[in-house]
């Protein structure tokens, strides 16, 4: 099961956007970190103001099931709502379903859904159309035609019970249900057999769709009949430029008001820019069995040798914290609050390496370019870190498939492998279980030991426990120096003057939380 | 201002010089050159390349362009100056294509290949002339029966590369004529040109001439082409004029051994010899002309004189071709010639009037 | 000289070979039914017409040991291709070529590289025949040494520098290249390399025509010259008739692909027989003003007919004062109409 | 690029003199014992300095090729670091004219690797390609176009055709995709664009020997019985050196163009290669924050072409004595009548 | 005519069919794409049935052979990144945004190069001339992106001019300009020297002898003559520009045309979406090809087709 999670997220990054895990939604438990630069933060909101966003990438289809990339999902999380939300902060919260889930039994979890909601099609929210939302989803896993079946592999159906109650079924003990139900977009009955929703998305949120011109912009206009509160701006238009300094350009003569993924370095020359605790983290997996980093003093060194603190400052502009020797958030269940980043010392790192008698050593680096936030740039800051203590470093860039080739071999692993992992569901069993578990599609270990404990925290119910297994695991991993820990990369938006956005924890594009002042 | 008299000439050449600039050093194309041409008058330029005559041509029209330059002497359109004064580029502009026309070597290159013939004279009318788009074409029709062009009508909207090179000539000739011209400078128009199709041309021209009382200047390297057209015909060599003479006069006795020469090595249809009398060597580098006579290193009867010091063009006077003349006869023919512009003769060559001795006592 | 052109007069040869053959010693070169054609363009809206230029049209001569044979005719009439079929640079579609008595239609490669040792070409233009970046030297014994007559090109100076000043160029002409001499030396150093190999046949390709005035003679000179002391024969092809008439013991006449007439010079001039003779010699001025003026003139309406599609009988009906109806439909032969005096036409 | 020579046909009265004038001049320069060499080479020898002496903007692009050339062969001993030593803690110090240090005359870029050291090394890649695909291409297109213009008949058809055929393909388009499956690298770079770039020499060739074969001096190498292979190499092959280098410099500067233009674009080369186009790419980036590091590499790619251009030109001259010929008199005359006017 | 235009179709024919095979060719060895279009999840069979689905199992040249059919058929199969969009449609949609580029900076590119060619040719060697020359000599060397991005940089940012991408046409106005600078640079050294060749031939002599104006001599005679090579030149600027450089201007100007999608679609492996652009593009080239054959004769009477 867990590769089927892993590939999924990897899915998902392969839909995407060209540099930023723009899409990627995750929660930081650090909260609201967004902050704002320049301008004016004041001002008297307009009424009935209509903008522009620029995204990086533009969605290949408006369905919200098959597809999974963040163009898709910063258009259709204005359109459509889930059961669950999540606060600003990041905890789980009352959606389409008025409290969280209780659980019936081991494999059954019981909504109570809010009333009085329609579809934009004037279509009942109701039972009956969750039940077909989770049943469209089973249909898709198993005909395997949608990116998103890490998400939802472990769903086996829904039943109502009667207009407002509706009961979703797992293959198993799930404790990730209730996050899957903050991710699953809710569809109106009537379309569950519809095989693509791309043409006229309709769902129960704050936008409804009006036009996509496809290559150019895709247009919203503020849903009349929202159940909950109107949004301030009305009216809409996406557009796609895959060119950072396309996006800036744009933005900085007033044809965008909004633009995702500002460059760390060109923050100063937006009119205004706000930041948002992102759930990026890039690492370095490293082979523990074989090779040059099976012995654990190399994959310390390994670590010793990078300046995490530079790497945050410099290259992310400051727009980055580094990981405390794990690939957990703060906001995450899991985290570990004991570890502290490993320290950047190349003379130990230098002396390690001489004591392990592999001074001068080659070793592999693989990663690709394009896909991340400064992704070749941080491969190339390492690769030089870790010539500096003498290691000759193979460094290979390689095109996004064969990257993808590698990465998957489990048979040959490459001593040290990039990779950005990121949290959608905001919770820790598909990083954990993909990178970490013995196994896992990318992990490069086989130690047993944290293996079980992922495992069993995959099927407790119990919050408590769950967190105690990860706990265990991730400092496991962290002693065993199983990966070079590197940071946390911010999600950072540059927005017109005239433009007020509080970045949220899961990196939602909402455009409701956006207002422009005089 | 009142014009010129009638039996003055209307053109005059007058001291011109032309330099060109070359990397190697200025080439003094043309040299002192002075001749003039009457109304109605066919003049034959005869010279080998590099003589300096087509360089003359363009300077008539004021088309002597970079790297060319006129450096001294004046050319005068009935008595205006086409070379320098307040108004040269008027009259230029008024002058050229209207009173003076030009028939240039190459019929093949000489019309623009992406017109019509027609449109091509239409043109130069409705330039000069002011003619209506109608008027003009009907002109150009006209002009083209006028140089014997058969079915004008349906050759006007020929391309000139739908024409052989005798045709595009008499187009060209046609052309020239548009604007009813005093005077027609033709730079070897017949050169390029197949021997029966240059008879066809050299008798248009010479027709044309008596019909329209054109005055005519030929250029061209054969004294053959200019012995049945002109009235007058003038020798260059290296830069200069060194002979000028009735045509009748200069061919019956060449008084420069240049024009002697020239005469002798051209084979003849007419008498055969065993022999061709061959000028050996070759014309002198224009860029650092000799101090005398150009002629002198290749002329048999050269002496000091014709090395140190350049002969001027002065009166010769011929004798009876009878040969029994004194020289007395001669001084009273000199006496006779009140007007060296068109019955005279100037020869540049000190020993003209001894050769002349000499071939009369032969 | 003379009495070579008396010879060459008096002794009658048959061009047209019908029947009575001539002693083959004293023929050199025979031209026996020569016709030549080119592929041009296509033409149809499918181009399914394929094009022919008829260059040349059953052209019969010959010409003998020591003899010049002057070939006259304007542009197009084919006097420069029957030239180089003759030096087998040009296929014929038809007819035969011997060469001191050999048929030499079909020889090909080396056999032909030989026999180019016997047969020589002088170029019209002095200025584009000579390699501008080899030296005189190289240029004149080039032909020695590719035939191995001589070891290198160095080992040939003395015999070039020998054949240079016979050629009439000074001593050191041979260690510089072609720019440095004038249009009439380059003239000597083209045939100084034709005569290298001391061929007995040359076709002079109209050597003086691009030359100015003065030098002509000098080249005329020394071709007959070169003729007398080498005993060479000449085919010499020119559209000037004054030249031609000086240095030949025969002309013959072209006109459009055809032979029109062919005679000694002396006769060709003072008695043509074809109309298009006389309107060629009538074409050609004189300078002497009077006689000039006063000659009758024959002016030549028209143009040269197209070569691809020339006008059926005579080709010279379109132009020709004489033409009668017959002359649209038939061809005339060419004929013996004096001893030694052949022309083609049904009138004369 | 391509310009058109001068006509030459339709000779006036000027040719007429220049023609002459030409025959005199080499007469006296052969006087002056210049004889023995082919006249290109000597015209070459003769008329460099004096040529770049009047040409102000060769003199200047034929200094900054030189810079550029030792800059780029000397690298590693002349650049100040390597083209990847840095690091994130070094990045964006500013260059020397804007308060940096003199460790870092360019300043650094945002991975922290030294500017210059890598324009050197950029450079020297970027011309090792320029260099190797002349040569391949050149090459190639050469013997085909020879083959092509001397077998002539079917031969020549196909191998126009083929010609035709490729010139007719999309250039960029087939380069980026057959780079995507190559692999970006030194070699797949060469490949490709040495793939897309030897037409043109065939063409020329072909042309030229085509030409060449029409010479009437050509005629008369045959005519004297000079064997097919003499006659290629002798006569005809030397009209074609004059030609060949100057289009192998423009191609040269293409080929610096399409490099970069291919890095630009993602599929150049890569790390730890470096080649002004890789650069450029890098800077696009950073390009709002820290325009130089595109900038200064855009400039040098620019200024390479542009001097690689005017070498052309010069070239030309130098091969052209007819085009020498023009620009002096032009010259000359414009000065002539300068200190005329002034006199007057 | 007809056996100009049939040789030349016949030729656009092997033009088209030898770019789709070499692009046929070059993406099969790219890999099995199967990997990019499914989900990483998918099982080894599923793959193969998208495998057989697509033809993947399948000899090369049997895939070539179908290929070829369907492609007669106008049918290019599916694009894989845009969900099972018919290739063809995908491109269809995005060419209209690369024909107006093309189109606008080509337009530029005449409106511009033709009349500084012409005045730089009446004084050869003048200082306007060397001014010009100059300045085209620079426009032809600077790279096409830097030359994008500096104009992005001036104009949208520095400035604040003009914007670009998708809106009204003054938002073409910057790509255009960009997609034109080289071709302006080019076009115009070879206007001058065509200019400079046309006004020093003998017909402009013999039409300055017969009086003929100075502005219509240029104007007219020599510029007419001097479009003779310029045609050619300005077809191949066309070809390049629709076949290579759009693709340089609309990575720049993210401007979302064919070369945009054709990065995309060598990115993602999607080869029905590259082997459609490919024969789009050729059948474009070749068509060009053909016009400007026809431009030719229309400019130059003696060129007969």
């Amino acid at each position: 099961m867990a590769p089927i999670v892993v590939l999924g997220m990897i899915a998902a990054a392969c839909g995407g956007d060209d540099e930023g895990g723009d899409g990627t939604t995750a929660e930081s438990s650090a909260g609201s970190t967004g902050s704002t630069s320049g301008g004016t933060a004041g001002g008297t909101p307009v009424e009935g103001a209509e903008i522009t966003i620029a995204l990086g990438s533009e969605p290949t289809s408006l369905d919200p099931h098959i597809v999974d990339d963040g163009g898709e999902r910063a258009i259709n999380d204005n359109i459509y709502e889930t059961l669950l939300t999540r606060t600003p902060e990041g905890e789980l919260a009352a959606g389409l379903a008025t409290e969280l889930p209780t659980r019936v039994d081991d494999t059954t979890w019981e909504f109570t859904l809010r009333e009085g909601v329609t579809f934009h099609n004037g279509d009942q929210f109701n039972a009956e159309s969750v039940v077909a939302t989770i049943n469209r989803m089973v249909g898709l896993v198993e005909r395997g035609e949608t990116d998103n079946d890490g998400f939802y592999a472990t769903l086996t159906g829904a039943e109502a019970v009667d207009e407002t109650t509706v009961r979703i079924t797992t293959n198993g003990p799930d404790g990730v249900l209730p996050a899957r139900m903050y991710w699953l977009k809710q569809i109106p009955a009537s379309e569950e057999e519809t095989p693509d929703l791309s043409d006229a998305p309709v769902g129960t949120g704050p936008y409804t769709f009006v036009s996509r011109n496809q290559g150019v912009s895709i247009e919203l206009e503020a849903n009349g009949d929202y159940w909950g509160e109107a949004p301030a701006v009305t009216g809409v238009t996406y557009e796609f430029a895959d060119d950072a300094a396309t996006r800036l350009a744009g933005l900085k003569s007033g044809k965008y008001d909004v633009i995702t993924n500002l460059a760390p370095q060109d923050v100063e020359q937006a009119p205004k820019y706000v930041t948002g605790k992102g759930q990026e983290h890039p690492i370095l997996l490293l082979d523990a069995d074989d090779g040059i980093t099976a012995d654990i003093s190399v994959r310390k060194a390994l670590n010793l040798a990078v300046d995490k603190d530079a790497l945050a400052n410099d290259l992310f502009g400051g727009f980055a914290s580094v990981d405390a020797g794990q690939l957990l958030s703060e906001s995450i269940l899991g985290y570990n609050d004991t570890l502290t980043p490993y320290a950047y010392d190349p003379d130990e790192a230098k002396r390690l390496l001489e004591e392990a008698g592999v001074d001068g050593a080659s070793i592999q680096l693989v990663g690709e370019s394009g896909r991340w936030l400064k992704d070749r740039e941080l491969l190339e800051a390492i690769a030089g870190y870790w010539s500096a203590v003498g290691l000759d470093v193979q460094l290979e860039v390689l095109e996004f498939g064969a990257y993808l080739d590698v990465l998957f071999d489990r048979e040959n692993r490459a001593d040290s492998i990039y990779v950005s992992s990121s949290n959608d569901l905001l919770d820790p069993e598909r990083q954990l279980a993909t990178y970490y578990e013995a196994g896992g599609i990318g992990s490069s270990n086989t130690n047993s030991e944290m293996a079980d404990l992922i495992a069993a925290g995959r099927t407790e119910l119990d919050e408590e426990a769950r967190a105690t297994m990860y706990q265990e695991a991730v400092k496991i991993a962290y002693d065993e120096a199983l990966f070079v820990y590197l940071v946390n990369n911010e999600d950072i938006y540059g927005l017109a003057e005239n433009v007020e956005f509080q970045p949220r924890v899961d990196s939602k594009l909402l455009v409701s939380a956006m207002s422009v002042t005089e | 201002m009142i014009g010129p008299p009638d039996d003055a000439p209307v053109l005059e050449v007058d001291h011109l010089q032309i330099d060109f600039v070359t990397r190697r050093g200025t080439v003094h194309a043309v040299r002192d050159v002075s001749f003039t041409i009457a109304h109605g008058e066919t003049v034959g330029l005869v010279g080998e390349s590099g003589s300096g005559k087509s360089v003359t041509a363009q300077a008539l029209l004021g088309m002597i362009e970079l790297p060319g330059k006129i450096v001294g002497g004046d050319v005068r359109w009935k008595g205006e100056s086409l070379v320098h004064g307040p108004g040269v580029r008027r009259t230029i502009e008024r002058v050229r294509g209207a009173e003076i026309a030009m028939v240039f070597q190459d019929p093949m290159t000489s019309l623009d290949p992406v017109f019509t013939i027609g449109s091509q004279i239409v043109e130069v009318l409705r330039r000069h002339r002011r003619l209506g788009r109608k008027a003009a074409k009907a002109r150009a029709v006209e002009l083209l029966d006028l140089v014997g062009i058969a079915n004008p009508a349906a050759r006007i909207k020929q391309y000139p590369f739908e024409m052989s090179g005798g045709m595009r000539q008499r187009v060209l000739i046609a052309m020239a004529l548009a604007c009813e011209p005093a005077l027609l400078v033709a730079d070897e128009p017949t050169t390029a040109l197949d021997v029966t199709i240059q008879a066809q041309i050299l008798e248009l021209i010479a027709e044309l001439q008596r019909e329209l009382q054109l005055a005519v200047l030929l250029i061209t390297h054969d004294l053959g082409v200019v012995a049945g057209v002109c009235d007058r015909v003038a020798v260059m060599y290296a830069g200069k004029i060194v002979e000028d003479a009735p045509a009748a006069d200069l061919y019956a006795e060449p008084a420069h051994p240049y024009t002697a020469g020239l005469l002798g090595s051209t084979p003849r249809l007419d008498i055969v010899l065993d022999r061709l009398v061959a000028i050996e060597g070759a014309p002198p580098d224009l860029r650092l002309p000799p101090p005398g006579c150009a002629y002198a290193t290749r002329c048999p009867h050269a002496v000091e004189r014709c090395e140190a010091e350049q002969p001027s063009l002065e009166r010769f006077v011929a004798l009876p071709l009878a040969g029994e003349a004194s020289e007395e006869d001669a001084v009273l023919a000199e006496d006779e010639l009140d007007d060296p512009a068109r019955t005279g003769r100037t020869v540049a060559c000190f020993r003209a009037d001894d050769l002349r001795r000499q071939r009369v006592s032969a | 000289m003379t009495s070579a052109t008396s010879a060459t007069s008096t002794t009658s040869t048959d061009p047209a070979r019908t029947g009575r053959p001539v002693p083959s010693d004293e023929l050199l070169v025979e031209v026996d039914r020569l016709s030549i054609n080119f592929p041009v363009g296509r033409s149809g809206f499918w181009g399914q017409h394929q094009q022919w230029v008829h260059a040349v049209d059953d052209v019969s001569f010959g010409i003998r040991r020591g003899e010049t044979l002057g070939l006259v005719g304007e542009s197009g009439s084919g006097k420069t291709t029957i030239g180089r079929a003759i030096l087998r640079r040009i296929e014929p579609s038809s007819g035969w070529i011997r060469f001191r008595g050999q048929y030499i239609t079909d020889t090909k490669g080396e056999e032909l590289r030989r026999l180019r040792q016997y047969m020589q070409l002088v170029f019209q233009d002095p200025y584009a025949s000579l390699n501008p970046r080899m030296t005189v030297l190289q240029l004149v014994a080039e032909p020695l040494v590719v035939h191995g007559r001589a070891k290198s090109i160095d080992a040939a100076r003395g015999d070039v520098v020998k054949l240079l000043g016979r050629c009439g160029l000074p001593e050191d002409a041979a260690d510089r290249h072609p720019h440095a001499f004038s249009g009439g030396q380059r003239q000597r150093i083209g045939i100084a390399r034709a005569l290298a190999l001391r061929p007995a046949f040359i076709v002079a390709d109209e050597p003086v025509s691009a030359l100015d005035v003065s030098v002509r003679a000098q080249v005329v000179n020394l071709l007959q010259d070169l003729q007398h002391e080498l005993g060479l024969t000449y085919l010499f092809i020119a559209h000037d008739l004054s030249v031609v008439r000086h240095i030949s013991h025969r002309i013959a006449i072209l006109y459009a692909g055809k032979l029109v007439e062919l005679a000694d010079s002396d006769s060709v001039y003072e008695s043509p027989r074809h109309p298009y003779t006389e309107a060629l010699l009538s074409s050609v001025p004189i300078p002497d003003p009077p006689l000039q003026r006063a000659r009758r003139r024959i002016v030549l309406q028209g143009e040269i007919p197209n070569p691809i599609h020339p006008p059926p009988g005579c080709r010279f009906q379109t132009r020709c004062p004489l033409a009668q109806d017959r002359c649209r439909h038939e061809a005339p032969p060419l004929e013996e109409k004096a001893p030694g005096h052949w022309a083609a036409c049904f009138f004369r | 690029m391509s310009e058109a020579n001068p006509r030459r046909a339709g000779a006036t009265a000027t040719d007429e003199f220049s023609a002459r004038q030409q025959e005199v001049d080499e007469a006296r320069a052969s006087e002056e014992g210049q004889e023995g060499r082919p006249y290109e080479l000597r015209a070459a020898t003769q008329g460099i300095f004096g040529e770049l002496r009047a040409d102000k903007a060769g003199l200047l692009a034929a200094i900054f090729l030189t810079i550029v050339l030792i800059g780029a062969v000397f690298a590693p001993w002349l650049a100040p670091q390597g083209p990847v030593e840095g690091n994130p803690s070094t990045a964006s110090i500013d260059p020397i004219w804007a308060g940096g240090t003199w460790a870092h005359v360019l300043g650094t870029d945002a991975q922290g690797y030294d500017v210059l050291s890598r324009l050197m090394y950029g450079a020297r890649t970027t011309l090792l390609i320029g260099f190797a695909v002349v040569l391949i291409a050149g090459l190639f297109g050469v013997t085909l176009g020879l083959i092509a213009g001397y077998r002539g008949g079917r031969t020549d058809r196909w191998l126009m055709r083929w010609v035709d055929v490729q010139v007719a393909f999309p250039g960029l388009l087939i380069a980026l995709i057959m780079i995507a499956v190559l692999g970006p690298s030194k070699t797949s770079l060469i490949f490709v664009l040495s793939f897309n770039g030897w037409m043109v020499y065939a063409r020329m060739t072909r042309g030229v020997v085509l030409a060449a074969k029409e010479r009437p001096y050509v005629e008369a190498a045959e005519m004297v019985g000079c064997r097919p292979r003499r006659v290629m190499f002798v006569h005809i092959l030397p009209n074609l050196t004059s030609s060949l280098v100057t289009l192998a410099v423009l191609e040269f500067a293409r080929i610096i163009l399409a490099e970069a233009t291919l890095s630009f674009l993602g599929l150049g080369l890569q790390f730890p290669e470096v080649s002004l186009g890789v650069m450029a790419n890098g800077g696009r980036d950073s390009f709002f924050s820290l325009p130089r590091l595109a900038i200064i590499p855009g400039v040098v790619i620019t200024l390479i072409v542009l001097a690689v251009n005017f070498l052309a030109s010069w070239l030309r001259v130098v091969f052209d004595p007819q085009e020498r010929e023009k620009r002096f008199a032009a010259g000359a005359t414009t000065a002539a009548t300068t200190v005329e006017g002034a006199a007057t | 005519m007809g056996r100009y235009l049939s040789q030349r179709l016949g030729q656009g024919i092997v033009v088209i069919l030898g770019v789709t095979t070499l692009v046929f060719v070059v993406t099969r060895m790219i890999g099995d794409p199967v990997n990019f279009i499914l989900p990483l999840s998918a099982s080894e069979e599923q793959r193969a049935a998208l495998r057989s689905d697509l033809g993947f199992d399948r000899s090369i040249l049997s895939q070539f052979g179908s290929f070829l059919r369907d492609a007669v058929r106008l049918d290019f199969g599916n694009s894989t990144y845009f969900r099972n969009e018919d290739a063809l449609d995908v491109v269809m949609r995005f060419l209209p945004k690369t024909l107006q580029l093309a189109a606008a900076g080509m337009v530029m590119a005449l409106l511009l190069s033709v009349p500084l060619g012409a005045i730089a040719a009446l004084r050869p060697g003048g200082l306007l001339d060397k001014f010009l020359v100059t300045l085209s000599l620079i426009g032809l060397a600077t790279p096409q992106f830097f030359l994008g991005q500096v104009i992005l940089l001036l104009t949208s940012v520095k400035f604040n001019l003009v914007q670009f991408g998708d809106g009204p046409w003054t938002h073409l106005i910057f790509p255009a300009l960009t997609l034109a600078l080289p071709a302006i640079g080019r076009l115009t050294m070879v206007t001058r020297s065509a200019m400079i060749d046309e006004l020093n031939s003998q017909y402009v002599k013999a039409a300055r002898a017969k009086g003929v104006a100075a502005r219509r001599i240029v104007g007219v005679h020599a510029l007419r003559n001097a479009a003779i090579p310029f045609v050619t030149l300005f077809g191949w600027e066309v070809i390049r520009a629709l076949a290579g450089y759009t693709l340089v201007v609309e990575a720049v100007f993210d401007w979302p045309g064919l070369g945009d999608l054709a990065i995309l679609a060598i990115r993602e492996r999607d080869f029905f979406l590259i082997q459609t652009i490919v024969f789009i593009v050729a059948i474009m080239v070749v068509l060009i090809n053909i016009a400007i054959d026809v431009a030719y004769k229309i400019v130059d009477p003696r060129v007969k087709l």
